[in-house]
């Protein structure tokens, strides 16, 4: 990766510190690195995840057994779960383009605790392979799906612990990122950069490492004790021994609902970069936009019983969780709101990202439309559990995260690696994969309302149809998948040169080299009275 | 590096504060030995959170501190206060 | 807030590493925060099982261990004062003195624990399994959770205070670069808090 | 599936369906009137119509509008739920009740007479309320055309649903709460009757149980087939969660007693050992805790006509 470079210093890519080769990588504490490092590591997990997604839905694509087992396809799902909530969409956003751009973002030369950082990234991989391990050796994967649900979590006979400890790590890797980013942007913003100046992707992450850092250690305890209490059988969640399995649930996603924010709120920022940058315009909204991303983790925090309704809490809890769900949709409505009206009278230059973006809006208004559906106390009972569930979130999550993490990649990508990638294939990637998309998770909603149970690896007749869309969906999408990679990896290594502002974008990203050196800005910048970061005359 | 030159606390505060913990500490021991049935752990609990303001305040140096660490902690504890009386809603209504 | 930073990679700022220890700190609260919230719950749920069970457990102990913790929270609130004063020698008498404290309350857990088992009450016991009532496993299944966590923490405060020891006496901790000491005091306040949360919660309610 | 006349199968479609439709439609009217829009900027505001941006900052009188009138809406949304989910919890006092037995992996029904199914058979216009009781892990009643789901839950008091189904008919009832390797295989049927049918089959069948008593293999093939050992059982020597019956009686099998390793033959004492207390002598290979025990709910004499059963299984 070091033939021509655009910049004629040593930028980061090429940068030769104390360690040389592979070690200049994985030791460097260089946020740019780090976040290159994230990078490839996350698509690594990712594509796992993408295969073990395509083999479940090839065994779904007939009722009976197509190609695996029961005991296979729950151990698939787990094992899919885990690693896209844990490895994938939760560190995605923050991880790679957080560490990446945040510092260059807020004028800063680097994190607050770079060594701090690399060890998040080191504990990443330690999670990573602790679960992986838990596939590979003892008595068979994991099979309790990612929720680790009690009491079937302490009587599988599979491999659990492992898996379990490895989430407990790759939650410590994701409080650390979070706690540095916190610190970053409360101590190293460049003079003049004030907190009503800061990008709007930044905003998220702030809100986004609260959560990481309020949220997380309580499932990290929850997954330790389910551990002690499968090695030493301390009573705390088995029923057998007076335990309460639906506190198991409330401690559980005390944390995992909020995680669903972690996921989505720096997709949200990400997009808040794009839409403006690509519309020439100043982003509608400034201040509610934040005001909206401060008011989902918090009250993001207080909603989580809304995966339980039909667990057999009190009424009263019934009520308060249904209500508060609804209230904390309106500020992510906000959010839409004001980016459509951020392109209304702009000058909008259609590109890649932007097409990621638009769509990304369109996927989630579905995936957040059908979370308003199961919001509902009476529409719950009976969606609860069925596909229509598993729909829900692959739009949002994937959806959402998914598709504002490939438009960030778009969008950054020429900062990144000083290249700019091909447009046609880019185009052409994105739109199979966006009809792939559609016509693998639409037909789960279907599915769901007509009844049919997520986590099943077989099914009766009726919904044999559903589920061929569905699988011939996961082909189209795989094809889309594979086009955007190539034409990523192969542009980041052989790409034209691209310019220091190809976009025109506003933020402090832009205005250093592509790539960025080694200590981004020369000097630290300084931000005028008049200058913000959506400023377009 | 002058923001470091920060509030020097006075040992004889230091010595205060472990007195009033000392006497709270045994306080509680006395006043949770009697009777109260159901206050017994309002009771205990008060005299904690006292301690546990007086250590906050005092040892971690948060009344020598800037106001938005401050604002951090009490957020934080708002929060778990938040959660814990959230999930009572469910218990106290089943 | 608004002086910010220059040179990033080299650079000592204090009120950072402040932060960010309190950043630390509230996650290690919420970490405890979750098994709080269990304890409530159950206590709740079993009212009468952990009155009985608490009696079971021992108040002097319980109490000797509670003033120990909060001396030694004293003397490593002190030793940054005398850092600030550049008394050397007294900072390091009494980051000792925390630290033989903090050795005392492991051995004190040690000898309680060691009782409990020797009666049979351990998590998974054949003892408790026959003889307790659901509340009271629940009881003593937190309890050995709770109070092993905490001497968890305090094993880990106690390494940090030793790193600080040594940073010391090599002098790279001094009055003007106090951020190990104060966040090793902060990370042992930290434990403090805990234990005076713990104690009523176990010991004395009942 | 969700036009009245056909589905009223309980009464709380009813329910259910307007407020799935209610926001249904609402997410509709957003999702198409946004992406329109949206569309059109992007057509009108093209940069090749429109070179030069107009800047623009915000709107406060915008921003509450977005703000109040999703609030409303969604307070409508809660509302119709709320609706739709509060009679489920107020069971009637009159209601016929059925306990319900999920285990891995299959339900059994017991009436109030004390007689047992593996379907659930309802009369008609009468209100049920089902006792649920998890014997191992959580599982869930999910009735789809009936709107109703509820977990079960170990050990959980008043553990309940109820409704009244309004159609005669059959329809699927699912475990919808993941349980383990059969998961899927945990469904069983409703057949809702007229009321008058329904009385004589529940009188009737006891003396089919008699009819049955000269034969206690077949008795004994039944009880088991209704109880559902066969999730974890089979009869050809496949392994599954649990070891075959094939050619069990008589046989020596190594089993591990508390931790050591011994070998038994099988014999009655050993069979019904194995019902009651699964988990004393777990057969090698297999998991402790997966069979719970069946004390309760198989009496001495169905043990008897199962061991008669299990002798003829070669
Ligand atoms: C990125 C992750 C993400 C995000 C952002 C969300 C967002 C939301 N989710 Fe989702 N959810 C998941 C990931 C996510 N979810 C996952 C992974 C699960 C399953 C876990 C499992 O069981 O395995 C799940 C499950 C889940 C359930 C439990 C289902 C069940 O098991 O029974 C519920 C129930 O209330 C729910 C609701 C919501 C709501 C109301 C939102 C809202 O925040 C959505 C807000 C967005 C909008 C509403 C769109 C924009 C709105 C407009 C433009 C205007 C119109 C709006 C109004 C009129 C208000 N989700
Ligand atoms: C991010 C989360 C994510 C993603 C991307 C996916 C991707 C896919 N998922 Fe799923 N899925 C989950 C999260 C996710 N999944 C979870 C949490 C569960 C529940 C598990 C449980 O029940 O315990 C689940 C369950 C689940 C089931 C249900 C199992 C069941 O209930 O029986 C199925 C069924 O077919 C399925 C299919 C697929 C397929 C075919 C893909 C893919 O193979 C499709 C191909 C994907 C792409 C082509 C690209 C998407 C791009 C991105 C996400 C951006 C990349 C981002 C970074 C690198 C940071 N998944
Ligand atoms: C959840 C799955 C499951 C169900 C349902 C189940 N069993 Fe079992 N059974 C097992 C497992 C696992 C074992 C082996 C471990 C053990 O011995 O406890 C076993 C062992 C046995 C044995 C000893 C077998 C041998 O080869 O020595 C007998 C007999 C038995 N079961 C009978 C029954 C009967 C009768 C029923 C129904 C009334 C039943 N089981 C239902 C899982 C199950
Ligand atoms: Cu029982 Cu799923
Ligand atoms: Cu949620």
């Amino acid at each position: 990766m070091q033939k021509e470079n655009v910049a004629n210093v040593a930028n980061y890519l090429t940068y030769k510190g104390k360690h040389k080769g592979l070690l200049g990588w994985v030791l460097s504490t260089d946020h740019k690195r780090i976040g290159l490092l994230y990078l490839y590591s996350i698509m690594t997990m990712f594509s796992v995840g993408v295969l073990l997604g395509l083999a479940m839905k090839f065994e779904l694509l007939a009722p009976g057994k197509t190609i695996m087992e029961a005991q296979t396809y729950n151990a698939t799902f787990t094992v899919h779960g885990v690693i896209m909530i844990f490895m994938v969409v939760i560190p995605g956003l923050p991880a790679v383009f957080g560490n990446f751009l945040l510092p260059i973002m807020i004028g800063a030369k680097d994190v607050a605790f770079p060594k701090l950082n690399l060890l998040s990234w080191w504990l990443y991989v330690a999670g990573v392979f602790l679960v992986l391990s838990a596939v590979i050796f003892g008595k068979g994967a994991p099979d309790t799906g990612w929720t680790f649900y009690a009491p079937y979590s302490f009587k599988t006979g599979t491999n659990l612990l492992p898996a379990i400890f490895g989430a407990f790590i790759l939650g410590f890797s994701s409080i650390l990122t979070g706690l540095n980013f916190l610190v970053t942007i409360h101590r190293m913003r460049c003079p003049g950069m004030k907190w009503s100046k800061l990008p709007l992707f930044v905003w998220t992450l702030y809100g986004t490492a609260w959560i990481q850092l309020l949220a997380t250690p309580v499932v990290g305890i929850t997954l330790v004790l389910v551990a002690l209490e499968r090695m030493f059988g301390v009573g705390v969640f088995d029923p057998a021994l007076g335990g309460d399995p639906i506190l198991y649930q409330h401690l559980f996603w005390i944390y995992s609902h909020p995680a669903v924010y972690i996921m989505i709120l720096p997709a949200m920022g990400a997009i808040s970069e794009i839409i403006p940058t690509f519309s020439q315009k100043m982003i509608f909204g400034y201040k509610a936009i934040i005001a909206s991303t401060m008011a989902i983790a918090f009250v993001g925090y207080l909603v989580w019983g809304h995966h339980m309704f039909t667990a057999g809490m009190s009424g009263t809890a019934q009520y308060y969780f249904s209500l508060l769900t609804f209230i904390v949709a309106i500020p992510s409505a906000i959010k839409v709101f004001n980016w459509i009206s951020t392109m209304y009278k702009g000058s909008i230059n259609v590109q890649t990202p932007l097409y990621w973006a638009v769509s990304f809006i369109f996927v989630f208004l579905i995936g957040g439309l059908s979370g308003l559906v199961l919001g509902s106390l009476a529409a719950n009972v009976h969606l609860h559990d069925t596909a229509f569930v598993v729909a829900h979130f692959h739009y949002i999550v994937f959806g959402g995260t998914g598709f504002a993490f490939f438009a960030a990649a778009h969008y950054w990508f020429p900062k990144i690696y000083g290249r700019m990638y091909d447009k046609g294939w880019a185009n052409a990637g994105w739109l199979i994969f966006f009809i792939g998309f559609l016509a693998l998770y639409t037909p789960m909603f279907y599915l769901g309302i007509m009844g049919m149970p997520r986590r099943y690896y077989d099914y009766l007749d009726d919904f044999h149809g559903g589920n061929i869309l569905s699988t011939f969906g996961s082909w189209i999408m795989v094809t889309g998948l594979v086009i955007i990679i190539i034409n990523l990896i192969r542009s980041a290594r052989k790409g034209p040169a691209a310019e220091i502002n190809p976009w025109r974008g506003k933020t402090l990203e832009w205005t250093v080299s592509s790539p960025p050196s080694l200590e981004n800005f020369d000097e630290i910048p300084v931000i005028a009275e008049d200058d913000g970061p959506y400023n377009y005359k | 590096m002058s923001e470091e030159k920060h509030h020097i606390v006075p040992y004889r505060v230091y010595v205060f504060v472990l007195l009033a913990l000392l006497a709270l500490t045994f306080a509680s021991i006395g006043i949770t030995s009697i009777e109260l049935g159901e206050f017994t752990v309002a009771a205990a609990l008060i005299f904690a959170c006292v301690k546990t303001f007086l250590v906050l305040t005092y040892f971690m140096h948060l009344k020598y501190d800037k106001k938005y660490i401050v604002a951090m902690v009490i957020f934080v504890f708002a929060i778990f206060f938040a959660v814990i009386v959230i999930t009572f809603l469910d218990y106290l209504y089943r | 807030m608004e002086q910010n930073a220059h040179g990033a990679h080299t650079h000592y700022d204090a009120e950072a590493s402040k932060i960010g220890m309190w950043l630390f700190i509230s996650t290690e609260l919420l970490l405890f925060g979750g098994l709080f919230i269990v304890y409530s719950i159950y206590r709740y749920l079993n009212a009468d099982a952990f009155h009985l069970a608490g009696e079971e457990l021992n108040i002097t102990i319980g109490a000797i261990n509670t003033v120990l913790l909060l001396v030694s929270s004293m003397t490593i609130a002190m030793s940054t004062s005398t850092l600030q004063l550049k008394k050397k020698g007294a900072t390091l008498g009494l980051l000792a003195v925390t630290i033989i404290i903090g050795l005392v309350f492991l051995v004190n857990k040690y000898f309680e624990w060691g009782t409990k088992f020797e009666h049979g009450i351990f998590p998974g016991s054949e003892h408790m399994l026959n003889e307790f009532s659901q509340g009271e496993i629940l009881f003593f299944g937190l309890y050995f959770v709770m109070t092993g966590l905490h001497a968890l923490h305090i094993i880990v405060g106690l390494i940090v205070i030793l790193f600080a020891v040594v940073r010391i006496q090599k002098g790279t901790v001094h009055e003007n670069r106090a951020a190990l000491l104060e966040n090793a005091g902060l990370y042992w306040h930290l434990v403090d808090l805990i234990w005076i949360f713990l104690f009523p919660l176990f010991y004395l309610i009942h | 599936m969700y036009s009245p006349e056909v589905t009223q199968a309980s009464n709380f479609v009813q329910g259910v369906d307007t407020a799935f439709l209610v926001i249904l439609g609402i997410s509709f009217f957003f999702l198409i009137g946004l992406t329109a829009v949206m569309i059109y900027f992007i057509y009108r505001y093209n940069r090749k119509r429109n070179p030069v941006a107009t800047q623009i900052h915000g709107s406060t009188k915008l921003e509450i509008i977005w703000t109040v009138v999703p609030f409303i809406l969604t307070m409508v949304m809660f509302y119709y739920g709320w609706l739709g989910w509060k009679p489920m919890a107020k069971p009637p006092k009159d209601a016929m009740e059925v306990t319900v037995y999920g285990r891995m992996w299959n339900f059994s029904f017991e009436y109030e007479n004390g007689k047992r199914t593996d379907t659930l058979y309802l009369p008609k216009d009468k209100p049920v309320k089902l006792n649920l009781v998890a014997l191992d892990v959580l599982h869930s009643l999910y009735i789809p055309a009936f709107r109703v789901k509820q977990d079960m839950v170990p050990n959980k008091e008043n553990n309940f649903m109820w409704f009244v189904p309004q159609r005669v008919g059959t329809y699927e009832l699912y475990c919808a709460e993941y349980c383990g390797l059969q998961h899927s295989y945990m469904y069983s049927y409703v057949k809702v009757m007229e009321d008058s049918v329904f009385q004589s089959f529940i009188a009737d069948t006891t003396k089919v149980v008699a009819a049955d008593i000269d034969s206690p293999i077949a008795t004994g093939k039944r009880v088991m087939q209704n109880i559902g050992c066969f999730a974890c059982h089979s009869l050809d020597g496949t392994k599954l969660v649990g070891p075959s019956f094939k050619g069990i009686w008589g046989a020596e099998h190594t089993v591990v007693t508390g931790n050591e390793t011994r070998k038994v033959t099988v014999d009655e004492e050993y069979i019904k050992q194995s019902i009651f207390d699964p988990n004393a002598d777990v057969v090698e290979g297999f998991m402790k805790g997966l069979m719970v025990s069946y004390q309760g709910q198989l009496s001495e004499d169905d043990i008897a006509n199962i061991i008669e059963y299990l002798k003829t299984v070669q």
